[in-house]
């Protein structure tokens, strides 16, 4: 059957709300307007504003009452609109969601899915084009998410809401309307980084909206008989070290695309991962390719510049495989 | 009417109209944003125009009754649905139109697009894009001005939904302790994208939440040009004398969508259809005729200037040329400084 | 004086008392908490606590009013400034003075300290050190028992130094707008650290901000144990009949320093000394003897009943163990989940 | 002439205030209270409270509020009491502050410095320990800076203000009571890291309230007949890579102290950039020392476990040394 990501989006969250009565999603716009992205379209029909609820604007207020709720035995999917205004309440989810279990000494969990969308590439300027994934995966005591595949987008919802813990998922803004495939087995494990495409010669890492991408560079380095691996993290935090570490040391070598600037990225994280783990198995330094550090322009072409592309994951493969 | 609002003509950015009356330049600013963005609707539809696309149509009375209330070097702080008001401000049509291109001639060299119209020599601070995110500059405009003794007011424009965030009352706050001038515009047009503002506030007379602050506030018809400039003429003139803060609601509509995204499917076809009915153009005009101020044909003339306008901005952005890529990193920091 | 309080007894966390009278069993709380936080304060010197150390010293009556208007499974979320709220709830002081050792019989294993003090069992749901941090979690467990149909109150309790942060507003709002059974109960001591009510708001009546939300309002003396207990009661009792919140202002003053590092360069010694004058043990305890209520024999039992309760809390956390080293991992997720 | 490094921002600050009638500081108790950190102990009544201004709890407000100020032509010095409470303040940080000149076409420039407390070290517990330079580190637009000497303290600020964009400045709380000499020429370069102790066998790369620990551990290693070279990062946005890379190139070894959790860290960012530019140098893989990654508990002995400390720092040098 094939889908869009919107649509598997839906389907995930369709079944939480219609399986289990303490799941409800909250957040601007979610209802009555059928969500910024229309991934909850009709559900406000369907559910009810009570389990659907829309939200004035108040990121910090109603993200810390998602806690509030999961603490009180609910388990709230709270949609951010997107990553951008999700700074308003960086102090609830960091200081709140993330510290209450360890620094309770245990007693308490804070069973809340954070939705966003995230990304850049369509032509929303500075202000709307953050990709703060490494940020969030710095943070102890939350889980972090990146479904780039129909599959992903169909599967990691019930896992995170399964987890006792608060979990982020990143939906990047660009795979909404992705079509394609959903297999049967759409099940996720979210422990685990994929390999979406199986290759020999170098190992190309990413998540989120930068795996197609990855996977576009990736066909084009193959009708030039060039060999690559495409692993998806897609789990941020906590980040797979093992598939990592497995991939490059059989590949020997790395390329990490990543939409988020350069400096602090996860990238570096994943460079710094490879170096601790298979540091003697490398032919050649990985290398990086992320977003300029500058903060994104509404121009498309500047736009364009600003981002990774397949062009420039095509050239830092062949520059790290000197072919 | 007062002929004389000539005094803040320079602010307004009007091409010099010094024949005319007071009320003809009212209405001549009302269709010059309603024309320009009509046609931004329909470049969006070819996709010259992208990304996010906030229309004002609907509300120009706002904007175009305060503004002819400011004083020509009074700062301006404004959203993401900000066209009017910039272009209101004096920031030539061109550059508009040139920056929804994305072109480098655009008023913030195309990096900004619709959302973040600037003009720093204007004292036009911009397209915030951040619902609420401006408030708390403004007040700190309105701290620099009175730090450095320049009597200047601060026009600080938000929606309604801005009023949930905590911007705004951290910042209602710090302007009414600090006594700052500045003037907080609140354009109610009763929709938050999807969201209608008894959904989102357990007071809706906003009125009352300002006043919560030891703000003084007026609440006046956002259809209604004339009255949005009287109101805004007062309570500008109050800051500028008294210093502290002072607080305007409009009631306004917005007829088109909230974005190009929207499919409206959150309010009736029928609350518009009224709404419409009560356009400040339309109304306006007719109320203009209605008294023998205006003819059909002065009514056409305007708009041919406007229409004139548009199709100049137009062409001037069609032909201006892109930011050479080169210079995607320029700017991210100020040249010559240390770094 | 209502002799039946004792619906509340089981969330208090007395000493069973049951033959006592109602207002002993207030003096007796009021006494537990000054005698726990005087030794508190001879133990940070000590070097046995660290950190930072906020004592409710002098607001006593607030802490003891309200709890004792709770029942047993109400929700409660504090500040920084709770070891008396905690008590109160019923957290054995043996785990409160644990926790201020760093001792892994803490009542949060030690790893909160002062600050973070959390009973889950007891809906104690902590000691939060981000100022206004509590307000939205309040919602959040207001809005989670509404939609199990749980008949339950949050009660939130904050400083007035709060109420300028967005987080306020927000929360206000969001309990105001969806009608949940929360509780707020601003502890105003008039300062914030050294920041005075009237240099941090433009509207120093906290009642008026609250009801510009719609919230109804309750202002109270909190030196007053009785009058706490009464309007919290009140308060409470229409909270949970009506669904909506309620909004609690008790006026108190906190006798000691911010905390431990704070030198009090901000007020006046003469100040402070008045307010001591109206100190909540010393005029209670005063008019229950005027009435004839109390002896000073009387008093003196609860009182070292009261000191005997913290030499054993204290020789209960000298004595517990530290958390092995080898658990710092521990609890950072929950275990047995999928990670 | 002695002073500690309080002693020195205050000096700092003086000067500032004394030498430019737009220089103003602003923040939560800067005034009456004398600071929370007592670094403007006096100022209140020297300077008067329109230029020590104490502000309502308003982190977002107060912080946009310098951002328009220094739009308006002012060189504000605002104070966020603690790294903590600034990701309430974070929306205009990055939306406003950092973006504010690129996204307007550089029409505008916001000279504003933001000084914070960071750090843990002082039994504060999870919500009042936190290090997140990298979490500022990884945005466009700003500086970031981290004093770590006494001489630093003293001379970061005038170039801080003299710089026309944002600067954050992290003073680590730990640091406040460190006394030293300071030298003459205090002056600072925020351009470039600082070699804080030459050697030649391994680069120990760190900053702010690490620097200390670092030193120590060099000065343990070195009892062993072991010559570690110390750098300072010192600014941690732009990275001096050069500094970095001279170094590791010459002593072929590196590790780096972070005390920001692990993931995600600055000190990913380090090992990437040295990876980036001199990976044929490396005699071993770098090595990181970061905090655990866990909320910083209140017990001295579990906090102590989870961050650096020269005897882990020792025992990493080693490691890499193979010693
Ligand atoms: C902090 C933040 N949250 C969410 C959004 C997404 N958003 C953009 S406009 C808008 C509605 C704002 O409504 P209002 O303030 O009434 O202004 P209007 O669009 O009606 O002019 C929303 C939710 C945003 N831009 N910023
Ligand atoms: C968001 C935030 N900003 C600043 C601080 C530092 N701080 C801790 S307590 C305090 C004063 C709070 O005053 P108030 O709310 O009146 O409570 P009180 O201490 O008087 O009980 C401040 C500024 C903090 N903990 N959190
Ligand atoms: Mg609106
Ligand atoms: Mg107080």
């Amino acid at each position: 059957m094939r889908i869009s990501y919107r649509e598997a989006m839906r389907q995930a969250l369709h079944d939480a709300l219609a399986s289990d009565p303490r799941v409800f999603l909250m957040g601007e716009d979610v209802g009555r307007y059928g969500g910024t992205y229309a991934v909850s379209k009709g559900f406000y029909d369907e559910f009810g504003p009570e389990r659907i609820r829309d939200t004035p604007l108040s990121e910090l207020g109603f993200v810390g009452a998602g806690i509030g709720a999961a603490l009180g035995g609910m388990r709230p999917i709270v949609e951010v609109m997107t990553v951008n205004f999700s700074l308003l309440a960086l102090d609830q989810i960091v200081n709140s969601a993330a510290l209450l279990r360890h620094m309770s000494g245990g007693q308490v969990s804070v069973p809340l899915v954070i939705r966003m969308a995230t990304g850049a590439g369509r032509q929303l300027a500075a202000q709307h084009s953050h990709s703060l994934e490494n940020w969030y995966a710095h943070i102890p005591g939350i889980r972090v998410l990146a479904p780039a595949t129909i599959a992903d987008a169909r599967g990691m919802l019930a896992p995170a809401l399964a987890d006792p813990d608060p979990v982020v998922m990143f939906e990047h803004a660009q795979l909404y309307n992705m079509e394609g495939k959903l297999p049967d087995n759409w099940q996720c494990d979210i422990e685990r980084a994929a390999i979406r495409r199986p290759g020999s010669q170098l190992s190309l890492i990413t998540y989120g909206g930068s795996l197609p991408k990855a996977l576009d560079a990736a066909a084009e380095l193959a009708r030039d008989g060039i060999d690559v691996e495409v692993v998806d993290l897609r789990v941020l935090r906590p980040l797979d070290t093992e598939t990592i570490a497995e991939s490059v040391s059989r590949t020997h070598r790395a390329v990490i695309v990543d939409e988020g600037w350069r400096s602090g990225s996860l990238a570096a994280e994943v460079m710094a991962r490879i170096v601790e783990n298979c540091f003697y198995d490398l032919d050649a330094p990985p290398v990086r390719v992320c977003s300029e550090e500058v903060p994104i322009p509404y121009a498309k072409h500047m736009e364009g510049a600003a981002l990774p592309q397949p062009a420039k994951i095509v050239a830092a493969v062949r520059e790290v495989l000197n072919v | 009417m007062n002929e004389t609002g000539g005094k803040t003509k320079a602010g307004t950015g009007m091409p010099v109209q010094p024949g005319r009356p007071f009320a003809h330049r009212l209405l001549a600013d009302m269709l010059r944003i309603r024309r320009m963005e009509e046609k931004c609707a329909e470049l969006y539809g070819a996709q010259k125009i992208r990304g996010f696309l906030h229309l004002y149509i609907g509300e120009e009375a706002c904007a175009t009754g305060a503004m002819h209330a400011l004083d020509a070097d009074d700062n301006v702080v404004a959203t993401y649905r900000e066209h009017g008001h910039a272009l209101l401000r004096g920031v030539p049509m061109d550059a508009i139109m040139a920056e929804m291109f994305g072109k480098a001639a655009g008023c913030s060299r195309g990096r900004g697009g619709s959302m973040h119209l600037f003009d720093a020599a204007r004292r036009f601070y911009g397209g915030n894009a951040i619902v609420g995110g401006g408030l708390p500059l403004a007040v700190g405009l309105a701290l620099a001005d009175r730090m450095q003794g320049i009597r200047r007011v601060t026009a600080c424009f938000f929606g309604e939904g801005a009023v949930a965030e905590g911007a705004f009352h951290e910042g209602m706050n710090l302007a009414a302790l600090w006594r700052l001038p500045v003037l907080f515009l609140c354009e109610n047009n009763l929709y938050a994208m999807g969201t209608a503002l008894d959904r989102s506030e357990s007071q809706t007379e906003l009125c009352v939440k300002a006043a919560s602050y030891k703000v003084p506030t007026l609440k006046v018809d956002g259809m209604d040009v004339l009255a949005v400039h009287e109101a805004t003429r007062r309570a500008a003139q109050q800051v500028r004398e008294e210093g502290g803060p002072f607080f305007v609601e409009f009631r306004t509509f917005r007829f088109r969508a909230h974005s190009m995204f929207d499919p409206e499917l959150y309010r009736d076809k029928a609350e518009v259809e009224e709404w419409k009915k009560r356009g400040p153009i339309h109304s306006f005009s007719a109320q203009l005729k209605a008294a023998g101020e205006l003819t059909e044909d002065g009514f056409l003339e305007l708009d041919a200037e406007a229409e004139a306008e548009v199709a100049a901005a137009v062409a001037f952005a069609e032909a201006a040329p892109w930011e050479p890529v080169e210079d995607l990193l320029r700017d991210v920091t100020t040249p010559g400084a240390t770094r």
